[in-house]
């Protein structure tokens, strides 16, 4: 039976996951040079309204609808055939399907969405945004159906992910250092000094994330009451704690406390809390959130000496912080928060090794599909803006359109 | 004296200031610009139309540097905003007449120091 | 009797609704010079303060009071007199009355806000909002009470606006017609290159407004239950379908993707789907949107070959959007969906008719009063700063404080 | 019993509330110079940080912990050992204990995060937030569990404060008024003209703090039904009087309509309001904004032309807005809103006096703790930049990132 | 050659553009600035107090030419940025000493070409 | 004629502003600019590694003047713009040949009145 609270929380967090997509746009766009600004924040922007498309017609069928053998969901409910007003009690009994299908459908924007960080200022608008509908289709889809779905066989194996380490932060974060590897560095990476444009920007676009973020946790509860609440606790101390470990250690390395590092730190801790949020207690969630600030600023250090240019660092942050999420919900998930799991600080070591193996699972899948599916855009429509478009810019060249004056 | 204004890519500042600076001139002063040269922006045609966008933005640089420098000054200002790509930019020189440190007051040359 | 869940919705929605007018101003902000930047977002601002003062003093009474013949409510509501903490069920049974009045106002605040689009850029301030208040009195006000208000005539027509269609955008889109007509051209107007000069306030505008919309429309229930879940997704849809088909022309048209067009595209689409959205399933929504991002792209483009300087095209976009939605509702309008209603399409031709007539009315009654009340004032205080004032820009000239530097 | 419901919207008000300090980051950051903008957003994203985790460790205890002789909570629920998902029938019967510790620790935040306005464009970061964390512990905690506490011997006396006027609004004004005499002017205070450079994030952060105090006050009913609607429309209706009054007063004494006086007037009005928004009727709450407006301004007036330099008059605004919200609750309290409490006009002089107690305790205390803190911060780690790094500005000097270019 | 400055009104900048190119004067740089002239900026009395907001938004143009070209661009540019009102700017002529074009490392009026 | 073009900081404008008025210098242009000089940045040392930022915020004022005011304005603007602190500015004296008032065509003295 519907319940009006649960319904008007899950409604109120899909207002917030939306919000998520625009508020990176921000974040990453502030992260970037000038002239490619505004493309940034578009590339989000077009992401929102094209998998929302793409998920009420055939995502959502894809990824929840009933399991071909737990590896995909049927066509079944194509266009939302079926999925109607009244509560479907496999997913979330007390409120309307078409809310919790709205729900998740905020979810797949946002993880297409966080790729774009590592693409920025050289992909085409239009290939980008190709590509995005693409994945979506063909590495987020299946991803969401084998851990959520039912029948899916992630989930069946017991693998926990409360509001999407797994499919959400791990998958983007892969599929973002594929990325980087198929388009390559942007001209002049590692010679020419890249600055980020507008910190204003990065900061406005974090505290939307984590305002946001709210939903994406408390909102996974898919009810208003002990575990949302719980979950919400989780996510503010979570974002917390890394925000101070990522301060930290821009101050210890670079002698001067960084806004960046800052907001870099409260994304890394809302991200590793996330599979957990609905698992761990108070302190449980400080340690996530403290180390993930720790192993994402280690993960960015370690990436930028390379040569790949994944240029807003989505797969330090995302990848690795996801991975620590995943694996820090079997260790931490306490039964006193939430009675249906425990992890290995619980006395459930198997916990911990399902983790490892949906963790594994989502590398190689992300990986691989994304890479392919990249090299054949790059193959048939071609990725990559030409040079000289690239000097000059992508709101310009792309759009036609600065920033701001 | 001499003012030396130079228009370049935003890239290329850090080697400008860089390599400026190791040649011991290390005054200089920049703000953001967009211009049109050689570069004439972008263009494109569509369904009959033709469309221009010809301001592309641009950083300026200016050095105000000893006579005897200019030469050496100009010559690492072009080759560190080098790409060999339209819209590298430009370099001009216009004479100055004076020069003032406001904080002590000295005059000319001392003040550039 | 109160629903904690309803209300908990309904106020949620109402914070949400109040933040599109903010959300208005830097979307209409970034759309102008510079100079008249902090002007325009400042409008709208304290569009909000006023109308909020008008609305809890007369304005509610005269939209919801009691019914003076279906033509306008009494004012037997003066200062919420009996407006208190007790359902109203005339309107709505399950929430406090002052939140539906709460709710409706804030209506009432981005209805006058959304003409400011016609008149930047050379209106006096304070002829501005004084204009503002008058409009929402002799025009929002009985418009309201005719199509919602208990015993208005439109209503009794059977005249269906869920969101405000009819009510909010036509009424705006055709008083900022009327606006344009009477306020005449910017100077330069038709010669001068007026280029918008923050894209990324005009993103992070729309951006505020799709997420407020899902309180305009999803609140509308009035009850967080199905029927919101389904308007939250029509309204989805048909922003996202919109965004993509304006998207499509003006790469048709101009050879690029245009940011502005994108986010012009998306507020179509919310504008379209607004008398809709508690009648339409997603195919339906998806329809009205993408149709929506076309029809508004032809009637900006035909609008700005005129001499008529509806500066934000307001006109296009709410006039046009909202005249279609209006009519789209008797057309889509699904009993599957809402069992008070049906279209056309599902065997109801009458209910076409009466959006006809209603939009009609809308449209001549908003002229023709608009035009009076800006002649009026024009004709007394004056409604246009001077030559000299306009050349400098009403950031400095009305308040002496400039948007950034 | 948890009860949805209420449930949803204490949870959605602490995602409201804790979207206050960004956007108190935005209005402090617009209203400084261009060289330390970065810097005042930075510090208010720090401290919701800082102060998130000093609350689930220590503070929350301190503040609504078992009584220890109604001068502190004890330390029995450090960690939130004991703070559980079901509810605490002392503090909100219908939510869990830890939604309503959530929704505190947003207040906390926000709190510590107003101080910032007085010391900005000089003040250490590290330092910074040292103080804010130890003003949390020292001064905010004993304060709030005076107040709000059970057994707390203010609220045992009978002080009324919905939504913290004394415990938040008075508190960080005189604290402000405090710190600005510690860490004196800043160089070239009276002198050299200090411009605001982005009046568009001013109104930014004001839109957001008025959309987000939707939440500080009607999430203050702990329960989605007449109290929180009440509260609600209160707050709406001060804030629009208080910025329609100060615009009046920059219109009379400036000669234009200011920005940054609509601004500053819609922060006075909630301000106000705030210990009044559960207990006063419509027409309470506009005599109240509107009389904020007028009071907040003259108080600004006169504090410019005094020596203290509390630069972004933290000092003229909450603590004289936040005096006059506490005596109007004395005054206005209306039985037929909240039958908990009447004021004076309602027959009741003796709760005018307690909210003069309650006032004056609020003053004193927090004077002159704030005062000793900041000097033993000051003759041990120091607090204030060099005369160097203030006048290069905060952003480089202290975070080596500047604002945006 | 010379360099030609001048304050405009951002409106006309357009304007301005266009008939330079049409001209055959591609080149050219143009910032944001903000200026005080003849026109005094905004000032008001109120209540026995004056205020005064002296700081006019403009744009400036720089344009590097031929010593042959300079009065014909000086001629354009006037024309062009014209609308009667105070406030319609100022040009000032300066004199150049060389250009380089960066890319090329061409100099003087070829680099301008 | 001259140009003066003056750096200085962000916060001096309104007493430089207000002083040349006072001598009846109204008319100026002013900019914001980022500059390195002697005030070479900021710079700190930590774990082994220097760090720098070099370039920081400044206004350029720019005042065209008749030659036998050119003294006058740069003393001036020197007293007007000091704090005595590093990084107080420099100002810089070049040539003007001609000077244009766009909205009547005065040239040279008379269109800087
Ligand atoms: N005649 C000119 N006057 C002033 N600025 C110029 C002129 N010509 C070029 N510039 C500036 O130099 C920049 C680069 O010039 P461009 O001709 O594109 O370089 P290149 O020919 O080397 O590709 C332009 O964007 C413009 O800002
Ligand atoms: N003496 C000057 N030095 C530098 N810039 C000047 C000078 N006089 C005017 N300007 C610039 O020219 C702009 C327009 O000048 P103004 O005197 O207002 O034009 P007009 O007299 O034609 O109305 C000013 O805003 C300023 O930027
Ligand atoms: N040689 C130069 N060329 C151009 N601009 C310069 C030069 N030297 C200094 N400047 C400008 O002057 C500003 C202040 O100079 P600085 O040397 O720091 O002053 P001071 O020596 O009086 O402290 C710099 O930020 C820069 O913008």
């Amino acid at each position: 039976m519907v319940d009006a609270g649960d319904t008007a929380w899950l409604l109120v967090s899909s207002a917030l996951v939306f919000l998520m997509t625009p508020a990176l746009g921000f974040f990453y766009g502030g992260l970037v040079r000038k002239k490619n600004l505004a493309n940034t924040i578009m590339m989000c922007f077009a992401a929102a309204a094209l998998i929302s498309l793409q998920w009420v017609l055939w995502g959502y069928s894809l990824a929840f609808g009933p399991s071909v053998n737990g590896v995909i969901g049927s066509l079944d409910w194509f266009g939302l055939r079926g999925v109607g007003l009244d509560p479907n009690p496999d997913y979330a009994p007390t409120v309307p399907h078409q809310a919790f299908m709205l729900f998740q459908g905020m979810f797949a924007i946002i993880t297409a969405a966080l790729i774009i960080g590592a693409v920025v200022e050289r992909i085409k608008f239009s290939s980008g945004i190709l590509f995005l509908v693409l994945w979506s289709t063909i590495v987020y889809d299946p991803l969401a159906h084998w851990v959520w779905g039912v029948g899916g066989w992630l989930r069946n194996l017991g693998a926990l992910d409360f509001a999407g380490g797994t499919v959400v932060h791990i998958n983007a974060g892969i599929a973002a250092l594929a990325a980087a590897m198929v388009l390559r560095n942007r001209i002049g990476y590692g010679s020419a000094a890249f600055e980020p444009s507008n910190i204003t920007y990065v900061i406005l676009g974090a505290s939307l994330l984590w305002f946001g973020w709210f939903g994406f946790n408390a909102g996974s509860a898919l009810s208003a009451g002990g575990l949302a609440s719980s979950a919400f606790m989780a996510t503010n101390v979570a974002a917390s704690a890394a925000t101070l470990s990522w301060l930290l250690m821009s101050w210890f390395y670079k002698g001067k406390a960084s806004i960046i590092g800052a907001a870099s730190g409260a994304v890394a801790g809302l991200v590793a809390v996330t599979p957990a949020s609905g698992f761990v207690d108070a302190l449980g969630a400080m340690v996530i959130g403290f180390t993930a600030g720790l192993l994402c600023f280690y993960a960015v250090s370690f990436r930028s000496r390379t040569k790949i240019d994944d240029s807003l660092d989505v797969w330090g942050v995302h990848g690795v912080g996801g991975t620590w999420g995943a694996i820090a919900t079997g260790i931490f998930a306490n039964p006193a928060v939430n009675p249906t799991a425990a992890g290995l600080l619980y006395g459930n070591p198997y916990q911990l090794l399902v983790q490892v193996v949906a963790t594994g699972v989502a590398w190689v899948y992300s990986f691989i599909l994304t890479f392919a599916i990249l090299k054949l855009i790059d193959k048939t429509v071609g990725l990559r803006v030409s040079k000289e478009e690239e000097l000059v810019g992508l709101d310009l060249t792309q759009h036609a359109e600065p920033a701001y004056v | 004296m001499k003012l030396v204004k130079a228009v370049i890519r935003s890239e290329m500042l850090d080697e400008v200031k860089n390599n400026l600076q190791r040649l011991g001139y290390a005054g200089l002063t920049v703000y953001e610009v967009r211009g049109r040269g050689r570069q004439q922006g972008i263009s494109w045609r569509i369904r009959g139309n033709e469309f221009r966008l010809d301001l592309i933005p641009k950083l300026m640089v200016e050095v105000v540097v000893d006579d005897a420098d200019v030469a050496d000054v100009v010559e690492e200002l072009r080759k560190s905003a080098y790409t060999g790509s339209i819209g590298d930019g430009k370099i001009f020189v216009i004479p100055v007449e004076d020069a003032v440190r406001i904080r002590t007051g000295e005059r000319g040359a001392e003040a550039l120091k």
